[in-house]
C-alpha cells in the first residue's frame, strides 16, 4: 500500500513538472491513430504536417512549434484520455490530426468545450456541417459526402445506368452511400451493407456478378478496401463492371498495397499528386524527399492543416492568445494549397474543386494515379445552408 | 439462387473453411498436446505472410515466397516455443494468455517498426490471377481453386501423419494423455518443439496463400486468430478431425449468412429492419453456433481427452 | 484463527490510502494540475472493473474473456438513459449495474455448463455477439457510438461536470463497492467461490450447489463491471463499441494478472500501473505497445503472481 | 408400495461407448448398516458409487434413498437429503486449512451457506462441528495447517472427516484405505467401526481383511452384477463368489 503512495508523489512530482505557457510558441496537440491496421493514415497525416514544420525550421507562421504527438488507437476513449491531457494539462491552442470519425465525433464535445480550435485533416461529418456548425471547427479535407457524391456525377455523365454499392454497415459507409445516391441518377443494381472489418469478400463478389451491374461503387476503408480490390480482379468481374471509389481507397498507399489489380480503378478526390500547380510540386517533391514516397491525400491534408495553422499565426502577427481573432484569421487564412483553390464555407467546410482520377500503369512502369479530369469546381457541401454561423 | 451462384458460393465457403483449417490445424495440435493456450499463432500467421511479401518482392517467385515463408516462420515458431513458451506449459492457462498476449502486442510493433505501418504488397502469380471457367456460366478465381487445393492436400497430409505414422500417434497419444506419452517414451521436449514448428509452418502457408487475397498489415493476425478459435473450439480441443469439421462449418456457415440472411430479411422485413438487422445476424452466426454447440456438446464435436 | 483466507484490513495503510486519494485532488488542484484528477477518476474506474474481473477470475476461477462485455451494457444503459431524459445517477448507474447483472445472468447460465480453456472462448462468444449487436445497430450510434450531452446528475446542488466533484463520486462508489467487496469474500459466499475455484467436484460432493454459486458470482462481477461501465459513460461522456471490443477483455484480464489474480487489491494495482504506464510512456513514444508487451511477459515470466505477489516477494 | 428405509439400488445400468460398466446391478443398504461391495478390478464398483452419488446419470435402473426416489437429482441434492460419498484419490482443499475444509461441510448444510455479509471467520456455528469431527477423526492437533500440508494418511482421514461431516446417514466410502500402510490402515479401521450404527455405509474396499473385520454384510459384484448378497460367512462359504473372485485375490 505504501507504494500506491509513492505512485501518488511521482504524479504530483510529474505535475510540477510541466511547465506553464510561453507565449512565443504555438501548442499544437496532435492526436491521430498511430498503431493498429488503422495507422498507414495516421502516419501520412502526420508526415504531411510535420513537413510544414520543418520546412520552416521547426516553427509554424513564424512561431516556435510545441507539437505534442499522441496515438488515439482509434478507440474514442483513449482519444478521450488524450484530449483531457491536450485541454487540461497541455493547455495546447490548437488540436489536429484525427484520422475516423468513431473517434471523432465522440470526443469533439470535449475539444470544443474547452473552447480549443480543432483542425480536421481528415473525417468531416455531417454532424458539424449543418445546424451544429462550431466556430471553433474546421474542416481543412472534405465533407465525408464529397467525393462520393462527386462520383455520382461522374457516374451519371458516362451514362451509367445500373451500379451496385456496396460499403461496410457503420455511419460512415452509410453517409457515404448517401452522399452517392444524393447526385447519381440511375437504377440501384443492389446495395450490400458488409461486417466492419470483414476479411473474405468471395460471397458478396459472387452476388454482385449475379445481378449484373454496369459498374461497382464501392466505399472499403483500409484494409478491407484492399480486400475487396483483390479479391474482386482475382475473380475477373473488373472485366464486366469496373470499379469506381471515393479517393481513400484508390490513394498511393493502397496501390502499393495492391499492385497490379489496381489498375483501371477510377475514383475522385480533392487533390492528385500530378495537379500541376508550383504548390503542389514542392509538396510532392518535398515529401519525397523526406519520406522516401509518393503522398497519398492524406498527407496533403495534413500538410494543409500545418499551413493553415501557419498562415493563420503569420496574419494574427503571432498573437494567437486573442482567441477570437486567430479563429478569424483561420477562417480567412490563404495559403498555397497543393489542391490549388480552396477556401472556407460558412460552416468551415471546404469550398473547392474535385478531380477525377484513374489509376494507371505509367510510362516508367510504376502504378499510380492520374488526373483525367475535373468534375466539380468550387463544391460547396449541401449542409453549409443549414449552418447558423456567419 | 440460380444453380451456378449456389456453387460458387459453396466453393467460396469451401475455400474460406480450409483456409481457417491450415490454421485452426496448428492451433488445434499445441492446444491438445501442450494444453497451452496460444493467442499469438495469429502473429506467426502475420509473419508467415510479411516473409513470403518480402521474398516475392525480393526474387519476384511466389513458390520461392511460399518456400521462404514456411521455413522462416517454422524456425521463427520453434525459436518462440524454446525461449518463451516453455516455461509457460505447466503455468495456468491464465498465464498463458497474457504471455501470448504480450507477444501480440511486440511483434506488431516490431513488425511495424521493420516494414512500416503501411500494408504491403503480395500479389499472386500472374498466370493464376483470373478466373477459369468451370462449368458453362460457373466462373472461378484460379487462384482460389490452387488455394483449395493447398488446403485439400494439407489436410490430406495431415490425415496421414497423424493417422497413419508413428509420430502421428505420438501426438495422438500426447494430446489425450500427456503422461502416459511420455510413460511411451516419447521425447516430449522434442515432440513439443516439432510440433509448435509444424503449426507455425502451416500459419505460414495460409499467410502466404492468403496474402495476396487480404491485405498483409500489422494485426492481420488477430481478426483471423478469432476465427481460428471458434473452429477448434467448435470441433473440440486436440482434435485434428473436429478441426477440419469445426472449419469447414464455420467456412460455410459464414458463406450461407453473408448472402442468405440480408436477403432472407429484405423478403420478411422492412428496407429499414433489413439493411440493419441482416448484416448485423450475419456477423453473429458464427459465434451463435459456437455458442449452440458448446452448450449441447461443452467439449466440443469431437472431444480428444476423455 | 490462522486463515491464509480471510482478507484483513490493516487500519494504518488503509486510511493512508484512503485519505491520500481524498487529498490528492486537492492537492492537484493546488498545483493547477486538473488534467490528473481526471486521470485519476479513470485509474479508479477501471480499478473497479478490474476488481470485479479478479473476483471471477482470482476468486472464482472463471476465467472470462468477455468481461468487457458488461462494462459495455452498463455504459450503453447509462448513455440510453442520459438520452432518453433521465440523468439522476440515483437511477443511471444502479440501472447500469443492473443491465450488467441481468446480461452476465443469461451469458452465465449458459457458459457455465463449459470448464477450463471452453469456458474462456465461450464468453469470449458471446462477447462478440455483444459487439456485433452494438456496432450494427443504428439506434446506438452503430460505430460511432452515442455522446452523452451531460453526466448524470447528483442533486443537492453539486456539478457532476466539475473534475473534483466528478472525482470524489467515483470515489465514494469505488470505495463502497470494494468494501463491500472485502465483506462478500469473507462470507460464505465468497468461502464457497474460493473452495469452487480449487476443488469444484469436492465442492459439489459435499453438498454446494456450484453451478448456482459460481453464476451468483457471474451475476456480482457483471453487475459491478456493469456499474464501472455506467461511471466510465459518464466519465468520456460517450460510449462506442470499442469499449466492447475483444482486446478491452483482454486488457481487462491483463491488469488483473499483471497487479495479481487472487489478491485482494490485485485489480486496483494493476489498473494502475497499466493505466498509468500507458500515460507515460504514451509521452514519449507512440510504440506504447512494445513497451506494455516486454513489461507483460517479464511479469509473467519471472513474477507470476502479479506485482501484489512480487511486493510480498521483495518485502520477505 | 413404501420403500424400506435405507439405500435400495435397482437394475442399475451403465454403459461406456460399446463397454457395459454395470448391468442390471442391485443392492440394499440398511440404516446403520456397514455394506461392503466387493469385486475384482473392473467389475464397475466406483461406476456404482458415481452413479449413486449422482456424479453420473445411470441408462437404467432406480436409486432410492429412504423411500425417495434420487435418481434424476444432481449430486449436491443428494448430499441434502443424507446421501454423501468420499473419493478414492483424496479430494480436498489443499490452500484451504485443515479446519476450514471441515468447515465448509458444515457450511454446505448451514442456512447461510450463501450468506453474502457476515464472515466465516468468528462463526463459532461453522467451527465447533468442525472441530468435534476433527477430533473423531484424529486431526484434532492438526487444524490450523493447510490441507495440502498433510501427509497421505492424514489426508485420507481428512477425506472422510469431509464426507462425515455432511451429517449425512448414508456414507459411500470409495476405497478409504487406498494407499495407506499397516499403521493408518489400522487407524482407518478403527475409525470405520466408530461410525457402525450411527450412519449407514457402502464400502468398497479391496483390502480383504479389513473388509471381514467390519462389514455387517456384503455384496460382490463382477461383470457389472451383484452376483451375491449376505453376511460374511455366507460370502466366504458363497462357491460362486469363490471361483469368481476369492479365489484368485486370496491367492
Amino acid at each position: 500500500m505504501t507504494k500506491k503512495a509513492s505512485l501518488l508523489a511521482g504524479i504530483a512530482l510529474l505535475a510540477l513538472a510541466s511547465t506553464a505557457d510561453a507565449a512565443d510558441k504555438i501548442k499544437v496537440g496532435f492526436m491521430s491513430t498511430l498503431s493498429g491496421p488503422g495507422a498507414a493514415l495516421g502516419v501520412d497525416i502526420r508526415d504531411g504536417f510535420e513537413l510544414v514544420a520543418k520546412g520552416e525550421g521547426g516553427k509554424l507562421g513564424g512561431l516556435t512549434a510545441d507539437i505534442s504527438i499522441a496515438d488515439d488507437q482509434q478507440s474514442p476513449d483513449t482519444g478521450r484520455q488524450v484530449v483531457e491531457r491536450f485541454t487540461k494539462r497541455d493547455r495546447v491552442d490548437v488540436i489536429t490530426g484525427m484520422v475516423f470519425s468513431n473517434v471523432l465525433l465522440p470526443v469533439m464535445p470535449a475539444i470544443l468545450a474547452s473552447g480549443t480550435v480543432y483542425i480536421s485533416p481528415n473525417t468531416g461529418p455531417e454532424d458539424y456541417a449543418a445546424e451544429k456548425c462550431d466556430p471553433n471547427f474546421f474542416v481543412v479535407s472534405w465533407q465525408n459526402e464529397d467525393t462520393a457524391s462527386a462520383m455520382g456525377q461522374v457516374m451519371n455523365d458516362r451514362s451509367l445506368k445500373n451500379v451496385y454499392l456496396i460499403a461496410p454497415n457503420y455511419p460512415g459507409g452509410r453517409e457515404t452511400l448517401n452522399g452517392f445516391k444524393r447526385t447519381y441518377k440511375g437504377a440501384i443494381a443492389g446495395e450490400v451493407y458488409t461486417r466492419l472489418g470483414q476479411l473474405d469478400y468471395a460471397a458478396e463478389i459472387a452476388t454482385l456478378r449475379a445481378a449484373r451491374p454496369d459498374a461497382v461503387f464501392f466505399f472499403l476503408p483500409g484494409g478491407m478496401g484492399t480486400n475487396f480490390i483483390k479479391q474482386y480482379v482475382s475473380a475477373g468481374a473488373q472485366q464486366d463492371a469496373r470499379l469506381y471509389t471515393p479517393g481513400y481507397s484508390a490513394d498511393e498507399d493502397t496501390i502499393k498495397s495492391v499492385g497490379e489489380p489496381m489498375v483501371g480503378i477510377l475514383n475522385t478526390a480533392q487533390w492528385a499528386h500530378d495537379l500541376d500547380n508550383p504548390a503542389n510540386r514542392k509538396f510532392v517533391a518535398d515529401f519525397q524527399k523526406a519520406y522516401g514516397r509518393l503522398p497519398t491525400m492524406y498527407a496533403q491534408q495534413g500538410y494543409d492543416a500545418a499551413q493553415l495553422i501557419a498562415a493563420a499565426v503569420r496574419d494574427t502577427g503571432g498573437r494567437i492568445e486573442d482567441k477570437a481573432a486567430f479563429r478569424q484569421a483561420l477562417h480567412a487564412a490563404r495559403f498555397d494549397s497543393p489542391r490549388g483553390r480552396f477556401r472556407f464555407n460558412t460552416n468551415n467546410y471546404p469550398i473547392q474543386d474535385y478531380y477525377l482520377r484513374e489509376v494507371v500503369k505509367d510510362g516508367a512502369g510504376r502504378i499510380t494515379n492520374k488526373t483525367i479530369g475535373k468534375v466539380y469546381t468550387d463544391y460547396a457541401d449541401p449542409f453549409a445552408a443549414r449552418c447558423k454561423m456567419k | 439462387m440460380p444453380l451456378t451462384l449456389l456453387a460458387e458460393q459453396a466453393l467460396n465457403g469451401l475455400q474460406l473453411g480450409l483456409m481457417l483449417f491450415l490454421l485452426a490445424a496448428g492451433l488445434t495440435l499445441v492446444f491438445g498436446i501442450m494444453d497451452m493456450i496460444n493467442l499469438a499463432h495469429g502473429t506467426l500467421y502475420m509473419i508467415g505472410a510479411y516473409l513470403a511479401a518480402t521474398v516475392a518482392e525480393a526474387s519476384g517467385s511466389f513458390v520461392a515466397a511460399i518456400a521462404a515463408a514456411v521455413v522462416g516462420t517454422a524456425v521463427i515458431g520453434m525459436a518462440l516455443e524454446l525461449t518463451v513458451l516453455r516455461p509457460l506449459y505447466r503455468r495456468s492457462h491464465l498465464h498463458q494468455v497474457l504471455a501470448t498476449f504480450a507477444l501480440i502486442l511486440i511483434a506488431n510493433e516490431l513488425v511495424r517498426i521493420i516494414w512500416g505501418a503501411q500494408p504491403i504488397a503480395l500479389n499472386m502469380p500472374a498466370a493464376l490471377s483470373g478466373p477459369v471457367e468451370l462449368a458453362p456460366g460457373l466462373r472461378y478465381p484460379a487462384y482460389r481453386l490452387v488455394v483449395i487445393g493447398v488446403g485439400l492436400a494439407a489436410a490430406l497430409l495431415l490425415y496421414v501423419v497423424v493417422v497413419h505414422t508413428r509420430v502421428g500417434m505420438w501426438l495422438r497419444a500426447g494430446a489425450s494423455d500427456r503422461e502416459m506419452a511420455s510413460a511411451m517414451g516419447v521425447n516430449t521436449a522434442w515432440l513439443f518443439t516439432a510440433a509448435f514448428g509444424a503449426g507455425a509452418a502451416l500459419c505460414a502457408v495460409a499467410g502466404a496463400l492468403l496474402g495476396p487475397l487480404l491485405a498483409v498489415q500489422v494485426g492481420m493476425g488477430e481478426n483471423i486468430l478469432i476465427l481460428a478459435f471458434v473452429v477448434i473450439v467448435i470441433g473440440g480441443i486436440g482434435s485434428v478431425r473436429g478441426a477440419l469439421v469445426g472449419a469447414l462449418l464455420v467456412g460455410i456457415l459464414d458463406t450461407v449468412g453473408r448472402t442468405a440472411l440480408p436477403a432472407l430479411f429484405r423478403a420478411l422485413a422492412s428496407p429499414e429492419v433489413a439493411s440493419e438487422a441482416g448484416p448485423a445476424l450475419a456477423s453473429m452466426l458464427i459465434y451463435v453456433l459456437m455458442a449452440g454447440v458448446l452448450c449441447f456438446r461443452p467439449r466440443g464435436l469431437f472431444p480428444a481427452r476423455g | 484463527m490462522a486463515s491464509t483466507l480471510h482478507i484483513g484490513l490493516r487500519p494504518l495503510p488503509t486510511l493512508v490510502l484512503v485519505a491520500s486519494l481524498v487529498l490528492l485532488p486537492v492537492v492537484l488542484t493546488a498545483v493547477d494540475q486538473p488534467f490528473y484528477i481526471v486521470l485519476a477518476s479513470r485509474v479508479l474506474i477501471y480499478a473497479l472493473i478490474a476488481s470485479s474481473l479478479n473476483l471471477l477470475i482470482g476468486y472464482g476461477g472463471m476465467v472470462s474473456l468477455g468481461h468487457a462485455c458488461f462494462v459495455g451494457a452498463g455504459a450503453y444503459t447509462t448513455a440510453v438513459l442520459v438520452h432518453a431524459g433521465i440523468g439522476s445517477a440515483w437511477l443511471a448507474w444502479p440501472a447500469a449495474a443492473l443491465a450488467g447483472a441481468v446480461l452476465a445472468a443469461m451469458i452465465g447460465a449458459v457458459s457455465l455448463r463449459t470448464r477450463g480453456v471452453y469456458f474462456i472462448m465461450i464468453t469470449l462468444a458471446f462477447a462478440q455477439m455483444a459487439y456485433y449487436v452494438v456496432v450494427s445497430l443504428r439506434a446506438l450510434g452503430g460505430d460511432d457510438g452515442l455522446v452523452l450531452p451531460r453526466r448524470t446528475g447528483y442533486g443537492f446542488g453539486l456539478d457532476p461536470h466539475a473534475d473534483m466533484t466528478f472525482y470524489y463520486a467515483v470515489l465514494g462508489v469505488v470505495v463502497l463497492l470494494m468494501a463491500g467487496l472485502r465483506r462478500l469474500l469473507n462470507a460464505p459466499l465468497g468461502r464457497a467461490l474460493q473452495a469452487i475455484r480449487d476443488n469444484d467436484v469436492r465442492m459439489e460432493a459435499i453438498g454446494f450447489p456450484v453451478f448456482r454459486i459460481q453464476l451468483a458470482g457471474f451475476v456480482i462481477a457483471g453487475a459491478t463491471a456493469g456499474l464501472g461501465g455506467g461511471l466510465l459513460a459518464d466519465l468520456n461522456q460517450q460510449v462506442s463499441p470499442s469499449l466492447l471490443h475483444w482486446t478491452q477483455s483482454g486488457t481487462l484480464m491483463v491488469m488483473v494478472i499483471l497487479g495479481g489474480a487472487g489478491r485482494f487489491l490485485g485489480g486496483v494495482l494493476g489498473a494502475a500501473v497499466l493505466l498509468l504506464a500507458q500515460e507515460l510512456f504514451s509521452d514519449v513514444t507512440t510504440h506504447t505497445a512494445l513497451g506494455i508487451g516486454l513489461v507483460l511477459l517479464a511479469v509473467v515470466l519471472f513474477a507470476p503472481a502479479g506485482l501484489a505477489g512480487l511486493w510480498r516477494q521483495v518485502a520477505r | 408400495m413404501t420403500a424400506p428405509p435405507g439405500l435400495q439400488v435397482d437394475g442399475l445400468r451403465k454403459r461406456f461407448g460399446g463397454v457395459s460398466a454395470l448391468d442390471d446391478a442391485s443392492l440394499a443398504v440398511k440404516p446403520g448398516e456397514l455394506h461392503a461391495l466387493i469385486g475384482p478390478n473392473g467389475a464397475g464398483k466406483t461406476t456404482l458409487i458415481q452413479l449413486v452419488s449422482g456424479a453420473e446419470r445411470a441408462d437404467a435402473g432406480r436409486i432410492v434413498l429412504d423411500g425417495a426416489v434420487i435418481d434424476g437429482l444432481p449430486m449436491h441434492r443428494r448430499v441434502a437429503l443424507g446421501l454423501a460419498r468420499s473419493f478414492q484419490i483424496s479430494s480436498v482443499f489443499p490452500a484451504f486449512t485443515v479446519l476450514e475444509n471441515v468447515a465448509l461441510a458444515i457450511q454446505a448444510r448451514s442456512r447461510a451457506r450463501c450468506a453474502v455479509w457476515r464472515p466465516v471467520a468468528g462463526q463459532a456455528a461453522l467451527f465447533e462441528p468442525a472441530r468435534r469431527v476433527l477430533d473423531v477423526v484424529g486431526l484434532g492437533a492438526r487444524s490450523d495447517i493447510a490441507a495440502g500440508a498433510l501427509s497421505h494418511g492424514e489426508r485420507r482421514r481428512l477425506e472422510i472427516g469431509l464426507t462425515v461431516a455432511t451429517g449425512a446417514r448414508l456414507l459411500l466410502l470409495d476405497e478409504p484405505l487406498a494407499g495407506l500402510g499397516p499403521d493408518e490402515s489400522a487407524r482407518v479401521v478403527a475409525l470405520l467401526r466408530t461410525f457402525k450404527g450411527q450412519a449407514g455405509i457402502l464400502l468398497v474396499e479391496h483390502d480383504m481383511d479389513a473388509v471381514f473385520q467390519l462389514a455387517d454384510r456384503i455384496s460382490v459384484l463382477v461383470h457389472g452384477r451383484v452376483i451375491a448378497s449376505g453376511v460374511p460367512q455366507a460370502i466366504r462359504a458363497h462357491p460362486e463368489v469363490r471361483r469368481a473372485y476369492l479365489g484368485e485375490s486370496t491367492a
